[in-house]
């Protein structure tokens, strides 16, 4: 078992990286959909080791309580998404829109997403973690462009081009933390180390750290998408598959906060220097109330929610940037269960989508009527993404904006604010949506609701009961985090 | 043996009061006919249509509800009720205690209830009108009524009938604005209530100006002499009340001999004698009001009872 | 030991609500969810009175459940128990009726499995002693009341009741996060007991109060926070309704009592300014827009708001004695305001409970279409009096005893150093005043069109009597109605452990006083008799019915109505509820609710009909609300069209967004 | 590092400033492509310098790289690509070139300001080079979103890769990975690109990215 657990990385990353290869060589989309869900189960299996025992951080990779939370997150939302993906992605087929050979393409691209993620996350080098966001990034403009119509093509080109001066920006970042990083580690790829760089960062150059920060923070803030630099994320979730949408918004944006909060770390170490936590705060409320206003006119679903991704990470953003125990646990809260939430949201979102035929809001309606199983879950996931109780997102906004409001009340007030417009627009639509005359097909969907509900009982669970390991594990964290 | 004494002195006062009703509403009648010059009724004839009413077999609308044949009981009961509790010869009765002023107010608020719901009950519209605007003037004069209330138990601390009277009678109360500004309120809200021009005109059957002959208007025979009644033992309460509360002089205190409820007694007739000539001087000398003006009539008296209630407290503290 | 049964009471209630969703489809269902909830309404409702009149010491409990490193706390004190009696009185009430009433409901399946979760999370709120479980609670109730009020989603205009519903409950409960998190402090200290042995600083506690007041003073219904509670009362089903107006606003008054009372330590005396102008505005305004309303369940929310005022009213007064240590009179307006809590619970049930059967028998809320209903549901209707001549405050019932009582602490506001108060406390006590009395309006009004004169619609002439579980639950509330007017002392008595705990004192004993009078401070100063009052008015009923029908005549003659020799049998001529309206429309609703009347006649010799509008706005809504709204849409209309940017305009945000950032660190250094 | 090595070092990265200010100016598209050329070279020329003067000979791989492909493959690809779409040989700036020119100099200023006076724990010649490497990221930033022509977008792009490149052989002992990683994802942004020109071509008569973003069938933009 230890044994497992200290290579628990190797297969963390093996696993997705075979099963690419082996899926990019099989026909058939059945067999390969199934291949996907076993290896995202593998890797699931694989994560959990890690709570085990953990390897030594090495040049290259590092396990700490900060990314096990991430892989772990990772991996089961890529497992229940891979779950969901192989019952709808054959509905994609019949009707169309995805021939066999991209459905080929999709599964191998699934796969080295994960990898790039998993990758990402688990890197203890900033250089190849930048690499592997790269990485998932690039798949990803791929899996968005999946349809080749007019408004996925343009999506993915408006992805791809935004990501990549973003990532571009986010490399300058890197490359001036390392000039900073060697004059006190010394040249070569112990200054590139996140042990060291949290290790000397009291010694590094604060002035140049700044810089770094901020281009860090615009960088993979892009990927985050956090306002300003978030352009490229309501088009990319609204025509790319649906699982991808459900994996952008539970998964991607979760990686490159992952990399901010690093460096956020580095940042925290050094007394001199600006204190991140003010961009971080801006950016953060700058997101949520951009985004909370711009939920009300979405005539499409998927665009909805996407722009409550955008709010939720601005949320998610502002309470690490607070910092603080009890602000860094409910950051971390919220992530999870913006996750989790967020993914149920979007596996409902495609089953809604594959039953109408559409994804225009307006042509959505009564969903509880003809589909009460369907309709009811999605109202629960609205429900709990819009912070309602007894569901998690609601125990993360209880800590956020009462600690928040105790310390500086003159932040908790947009906070509130944009909390409460964007509670406004979801519930909107949701009456919409979910209520009134039923409008459009009543067909059946065939895929599964099994990782809907699991996302959402899990939701459901943490609201009402966080186990005392996991908050201790939270606790230690946040603690890092600083 | 006291406790008999006692509830022999309220069943006179509660008989009392019912007896002299009529008579009170039949002076007024009187004096009005003869101050312009008719001959008028004599003063008994208010006795003369009540038995006569009473006897006769009442013809009840088709469509009418028993609540239409309960109200007139009820409201019968509410108001003679609250005037047995009004000193009128005697304080500090034996039941006086189970209700103060403001329970004596909310009584009459109770008989006002089922009145207007009688008004509707038969679904004619002149009922609805007169059930409509009864509601509303009450919606005004009660307030008034509460305030001239306080106004009172600011000056006296209480609002029991009996210590009020008490206090009044004695020596230490002197001359005050804010009891001169709750008297001419109480008056006010006294004409409104008893539908006395010129807020209403108890002669008149002229369907547009009615109020309180609109809603019983469906009402004959023993039902209509309950209403009647009623409503002249209303007049009476008024009369009392103000008695009681600004010229409270000769009435018997509590436990007092024969000879002072004696006293209180022919003092108390001549108090209600003195309000039934005012009360007709009053109405011959001026105009009813167009109905829409009730309300600054009574918004006025609102007014005066709150600036007594301030006076009252700026008085209180020098 | 009852906070034991009360927990388990809930969790029972959550397994209901669980069964609930289970059986939705059979005719199991409904028996099984609504019997369950009474039998365990009745078990907390026995747990409740026997915590508060055995005056158990107070008792905790923790849970491993909720925010981990502090647990779910519970404690059961007077006040607790109070209001978990008042709460389950009102649903054991409500879970009878709605085993007759829930047969007319459509769509079982959106009732069932929230009815017990609502009753649950009102149970809950008064348990919580702990924020994280008190607002976890709180919101729970307003979710599952929300999928209530969504029950019947296809009729028009209950989407809007419900999203207005949530995003003011939404509103509310983060006005009240803000305060408990100020409350607690940066450290998270949540729990009731950390909160209370804290000293806040002056500036905290005024802001506590504020944000408190918008937080249950938007649940309870306090204007200008009411507009949902209108819109989302009447729409749920009408045990519903009774359970969200007449029980959902009281958890809220205890939500205000909880904090201001006891977690916020002594009063400032200004504070009870701000709830007493917001109570008797509250309250009048309430009435106002109760009497321009037709539908029938509407004016019973509005209803509810000016008893929502009428609480405030005392708790103000408490707040003001209690700011000046004058502990006994802040006792009596204390009693006075839970005596009204209690009461309001008791007849607003009992009127929903006859408006939901007067709908299910007509499916008519409109009184415009009522009529004649006290002939086709004589029960429904009597049992409707009492509980109208109860809200509109006439002995010898309930709802007169409470106002007199806080009457009783307005005359008591003289002894009050702070000049602003003893101006201010006539005046409210005038606006209470005129409450009464415009309460006694609107329901001759209510009572007189729905349910008097001549059917105004083919329903309302073709209604039934109602089932006998929903009578049984109406006939209960209204004997309670009396019972409490009756016999008040018992009542004030029992809830002294409640108000010893806030108040720091008690009213007198009311059991020693001789015949049951109930005297508030002392006999010479004033008294009420419910008893008396109501057995003198009895037998002086009785005296003369016998009298006039032993010594004259007994028999009546039915014939054609008089009306001064027009009658019209054509029912659209009887008074309307608009018509009965008007003349307060004339006298307040210029200002009120800028009403205009607009006469369209016709001259001689033109035949065309002469017609008549008067229009009404809701100022509140127009001033506050939509604008509100309406900026909103400006920020989401204006930036819209930054979703459709071209690439180039993105890449210049973030340009732009990127020289913003250096320039700041450039002048930063 | 001894004084010559360093101007020389300065001299070829301000050498690239300046063909980046020289980007900016150019209003015809093969002038520009000729431009971005000497631009490459010029970033060849100062790799090779780096690798020289810090005895990393991996480095001339990088500069090789930048000389062949981004010097001669890119500019001919792009050349042919603009002749076969028939694409406007004239770029369309948004803003007069005057400003854009104005708006460059501004961004050295900042680029200049925010990292020179600060820095003093940093070795003199990294510090230098990360200003001018600012300042052609910031200036391939400013081309991308003062052109509204896609091959002037993707210039522009690139010559942000070219300003990273600068700065990350500019680092003392920057290990390797960042050199390949770099021309690893220029070689797959360029693929990918290609293959959206292709597409693009498919459905569009021109590349222009304004014209691709006016054919949105987002219905939200007309309400």
């Amino acid at each position: 078992m230890s044994w497992f657990s200290l290579h628990a990385p190797a297969f963390i990353l093996g696993i997705p990286a075979a099963a690419a290869a082996l899926l990019a060589l099989m026909p058939g989309y059945r067999v390969t959909a199934r291949i996907n869900v076993a290896a995202s189960g593998l890797t699931l299996l694989a994560a959990l080791a890690l709570l085990g025992e953990r390897p030594a951080p090495g040049h290259f990779l590092l396990v700490d309580d900060l990314n096990v939370v991430f892989v772990l997150l990772n991996a089961f939302v890529g497992f229940t998404t891979s779950w969901f993906s192989a019952s709808y992605i054959g509905h994609e087929l019949e009707t169309g829109r995805l021939t066999p050979l991209y459905l080929r393409f999709y599964h191998a691209m699934y796969q080295v997403m994960m990898f790039g993620m998993n990758l990402a996350l688990l890197a203890n080098n900033i250089g190849l973690m930048w690499v592997a966001i790269e990485l998932a990034t690039l798949t990803t403009v791929m899996m968005v462009g999946i349809y080749r119509t007019h408004e996925a093509l343009e999506a993915a080109w408006k992805y791809f081009i935004l990501g990549s001066v973003g990532i571009a920006l986010a490399l300058f970042g890197t490359i001036i933390v390392y000039v900073v990083a060697q004059v006190a580690i010394g040249p070569g790829l112990d200054a590139m180390a996140w042990t060291n760089l949290v290790q000397y960062g009291g010694r590094f150059d604060p002035a140049l750290l700044n810089l770094a920060f901020v281009f860090l923070l615009l960088g993979y803030g892009t990927k985050v998408g956090l306002a300003p630099v978030h352009a490229w994320l309501p088009d990319a979730h609204a025509e790319g598959p649906t699982p991808i949408s459900a994996v952008l918004s539970g998964l991607l944006l979760n990686v490159a906060l992952h990399a901010v909060l690093r460096f956020k770390m580095v940042m925290s170490t050094n007394a001199g220097v600006l204190a991140p936590g003010p961009m971080m705060i801006t950016m953060g409320l700058v997101s949520l109330i951009f985004a909370a206003f711009m939920l009300y006119r979405r005539r499409d679903i998927k665009r909805m929610f996407a722009y409550s991704s955008i709010e939720h990470m601005g949320i998610i953003t502002f309470a690490f940037g607070m910092g603080g125990p009890l602000a860094n646990f409910a950051g971390l809260l919220h992530m999870t269960m913006h996750s989790l939430t967020k993914s149920a949201i979007f596996f409902a979102v495609g089953h809604v989508a594959q039953i109408k035929g559409t994804q225009r809001i307006a042509e959505i309606k009564g969903l509880t009527v003809t589909h009460p199983v369907l309709g009811w879950g999605l109202v629960l996931g609205v429900v709990a993404i819009a912070g309602l109780p007894p569901l998690g997102i609601f125990m993360s906004e209880f800590l956020l904006v009462s600690s928040t409001f105790a310390r500086d009340p003159l932040l908790a007030i947009p906070l509130v604010f944009g909390i409460l417009v964007a509670f406004g627009a979801l519930l909107l639509r949701l009456n919409s949506i979910a209520f009134g005359e039923p409008v459009g097909s009543t067909a059946r969907s065939d895929a599964s609701y099994v990782p809907m509900f699991a996302h959402l009982a899990l939701v459901l669970a943490a609201g009402l009961y966080l186990p005392a390991p996991l908050v201790e594990w939270f606790e230690n964290v946040a603690k890092v985090l600083g | 043996m006291a406790l008999i004494g006692e509830l022999v002195v309220q069943g006179v006062q509660m008989t009392l009061v019912l007896l002299l009703a009529p008579l009170l509403t039949g002076i007024v009648r009187t004096l009005k006919s003869r101050a312009i010059g008719k001959a008028g009724p004599p003063p008994l004839q208010p006795y003369r249509e009540l038995l006569r009413l009473i006897r006769k077999e009442p013809v009840v609308a088709e469509g009418a509800s028993w609540l239409f044949r309960a109200a007139p009981y009820l409201i019968f009961a509410g108001i003679w009720v609250a005037a047995a509790l009004v000193p009128t010869f005697a304080s500090g009765l034996l039941f006086s205690w189970s209700a103060d002023l403001i329970a004596i107010v909310a009584l009459l608020g109770s008989a006002r209830f089922f009145l207007a719901l009688a008004g509707l009950d038969v679904g004619t519209s002149f009922g609805g009108i007169g059930s409509s605007r009864e509601m509303m003037i009450a919606s005004l004069a009660e307030p008034a009524t509460i305030m001239i209330v306080f106004t009172i138990a600011l000056i006296v601390g209480s609002t029991q009938l009996s210590s009020i009277s008490a206090y009044t009678a004695s020596e230490e109360i002197g001359l005050r604005v804010s009891l001169a500004l709750s008297l001419v309120a109480l008056l006010m809200v006294a004409i409104a209530e008893n539908g006395r021009i010129p807020i209403d005109n108890p002669a008149t059957h002229l369907e547009l100006t009615m109020v309180h002959e609109a809603m019983v208007l469906e009402y004959s025979g023993r039902h209509l002499a309950l209403i009647e009644l009623a409503a002249s033992l209303k007049l009476v309460l008024y009369v009392s009340l103000i008695a009681c509360i600004f010229v409270p002089w000769g009435m018997a205190p509590p436990g007092a001999g024969l000879g002072a409820y004696a006293v209180g007694l022919a003092s108390y007739l001549g108090k209600l004698l003195a309000g039934g000539v005012v009360l007709a001087l009053f109405e011959m000398s001026i105009a009813k009001m167009r109905v829409f003006r009730y309300a600054e009539f009574l918004g006025a008296a609102l007014m005066l009872g709150l600036l007594g209630t301030l006076l009252a407290f700026v008085s209180r503290s020098l | 030991m009852p906070l034991t049964v009360a927990l388990y009471g809930v969790l029972g209630l959550a397994i209901v609500a669980v069964a609930g969703a289970v059986t939705q489809r059979g005719a199991l269902g409904r028996p099984l969810v609504y019997g369950l909830s009474a039998a365990i309404s009745a078990t907390l409702l026995a747990a409740g009175l026997d915590a508060l009149l055995g005056a158990l010491a107070p008792e905790t409990a923790t849970l491993p459940l909720g925010l981990p490193w502090l647990g779910a706390r519970f404690r059961l004190d007077a006040l607790s128990a109070l209001f978990l009696a008042v709460v389950n009185l009102g649903a054991l009430a409500a879970s009878l009726y709605a085993v007759g009433y829930g047969r007319h409901e459509h769509e079982p399946a959106r009732v069932l499995p929230f009815y017990p979760a609502f009753l649950a999370g009102m149970n809950l709120v008064v348990l919580a002693a702990d924020a994280f479980t008190f607002l976890l609670s709180w919101e729970t109730m307003s979710l599952a009341s929300w999928a209530l009020v969504m029950a019947h989603h296809r009729e028009e205009g209950n989407a809007r009741a419900g999203y207005v519903y949530l995003v003011m409950a939404s509103f509310g409960t983060l006005a009240l996060l803000l305060a408990f998190g100020l409350l607690a402090g940066a450290e998270g200290g949540y729990a009731f007991d950390g909160i209370r042995n804290v000293e806040h600083a002056p500036a905290v506690k005024a802001l506590v109060l504020i944000l408190v007041l918008v937080g249950a003073g938007s649940k309870a219904g306090l204007v200008p926070l009411h507009a949902w509670l209108p819109l989302a009362h009447p729409a749920a089903p009408s045990h519903v309704s009774a359970l969200m107006s007449g029980v959902m606003t009281k958890v809220a008054v205890y939500g205000f009592v909880r904090i201001v009372f006891d977690l916020l330590g002594p009063p400032v005396w200004w504070w009870s300014v701000v709830v007493l102008l917001l109570g008797g505005v509250t309250a009048v305004l309430g009435l106002l827009y109760a009497l321009m309303e037709r539908d029938l369940k509407r004016l019973l929310a509005y209803s509810t708001v000016e008893n929502v005022g009428i609480v405030f009213i005392g708790l103000g007064l408490a707040l003001a004695f209690r700011a000046n240590k004058l502990d006994w009179a802040a006792a009596l307006a204390l009693t006075a305001a839970l005596f009204h809590v209690l009461n309001h619970t008791l007849f607003k049930s009992l009127l929903f409970f006859g408006a939901g059967a007067v709908l299910a028998a007509t499916g008519q809320r409109n009184m415009e279409r009522l009529g004649g209903l006290i002939h086709r549901m004589p029960k429904t209707a009597l049992a409707f009096l009492v509980g109208a001549a109860a809200i509109s405050a006439l002995p010898p019932l309930n709802g007169f005893v409470s106002e007199w009582l806080t009457f009783q602490a307005v005359l008591v506001s003289p002894q009050l150093p702070q000049w602003g108060l003893k101006f201010l406390v006539p005046a409210v006590g005038a606006m209470l005043a005129l409450s009464a009395a415009l309460a006694a309006t609107c329901f001759v009004r209510a009572f007189g069109i729905a349910f008097l004169g001549r059917p105004r619609s083919p329903e309302a002439a073709g209604a039934t009597e109602t089932d006998r579980w929903s009578l049984g639950a109406m006939f209960a509330f209204a004997a309670l109605c009396v019972l409490a007017g009756v016999l008040p002392g018992h009542v004030i008595d029992a809830l002294s452990p409640a108000v010893v705990s806030l108040a720091g004192a008690r009213m007198p004993v009311q059991a020693e006083v001789p015949w049951w009078s109930i005297v508030p401070i002392a006999e010479s100063r004033s008294s009420y008799n419910g008893l008396l009052v109501f057995a003198f008015s009895a037998i002086s009923g009785l005296l003369a019915a016998a009298l006039i029908r032993g010594f004259a005549t007994r028999r009546f003659r039915r014939a054609p109505a008089w009306d001064c020799g027009f009658p019209d049998p054509r029912p659209e001529t009887q008074y309307t509820a608009d018509s009965f309206a008007q003349p307060i429309r004339r006298v307040f609703g210029t200002h009120v609710f800028a009403a205009r009347e607009r006469v369209d006649m016709p001259a001689p010799g033109d035949t065309r009909p002469g017609r008549f509008r008067a229009r009404v706005h809701d100022l509140v809504w127009d001033r506050v609300y939509a604008p509100v709204a309406k900026a909103v849409e400006y920020g989401a209309r204006r930036l819209n069209p930054l979703q459709a940017l071209t690439i180039r305009r993105y890449l210049s945000l973030v340009f732009f967004s990127l020289i913003l950032m250096l320039a700041v660190l450039a002048i930063w250094r | 590092m001894g004084k010559i090595e360093f101007d020389i070092a300065h001299l070829v990265a301000g050498g690239l400033v300046l063909v980046s200010l020289l980007l900016l100016y150019q209003d015809r598209m093969f002038a520009l492509l000729r431009f971005f050329a000497g631009h490459a070279v010029v970033l060849s020329l100062a790799v090779a310098w780096q690798a020289l003067i810090q005895d990393k000979p991996e480095l001339y791989i990088t500069a090789a790289i930048a000389l062949a492909f981004k010097g001669v493959v890119i500019p001919l690809a792009l050349y042919r690509i603009v002749v076969r779409l028939g694409i406007h040989r004239e770029l369309e700036p948004v803003v007069g070139v005057g400003l854009t020119m104005l708006a460059g100099i501004g961004l050295i200023g900042l680029a200049l300001v925010v990292i020179l006076p600060l820095t003093s724990a940093a070795d003199p010649y990294a510090r230098e080079d990360l200003a001018f490497a600012l300042s052609v990221v910031l200036l391939g930033l400013l081309m991308m979103i003062t052109r509204r022509n896609a091959v002037s977008q993707v210039v522009g792009f690139m010559s942000i890769e070219n300003g990273l490149i600068l700065a990350a052989t500019g680092a003392k002992g920057m290990p390797l990975v960042v050199e390949i990683s770099v021309a690893f994802s220029i070689l797959i942004a360029f693929i990918v690109i290609g293959i959206f020109l292709f597409r693009i071509r498919e459905r569009f008569d021109t590349v222009d990215v304004g014209a691709l973003d006016s054919a949105r069938a987002e219905g939200e933009r007309r309400r």
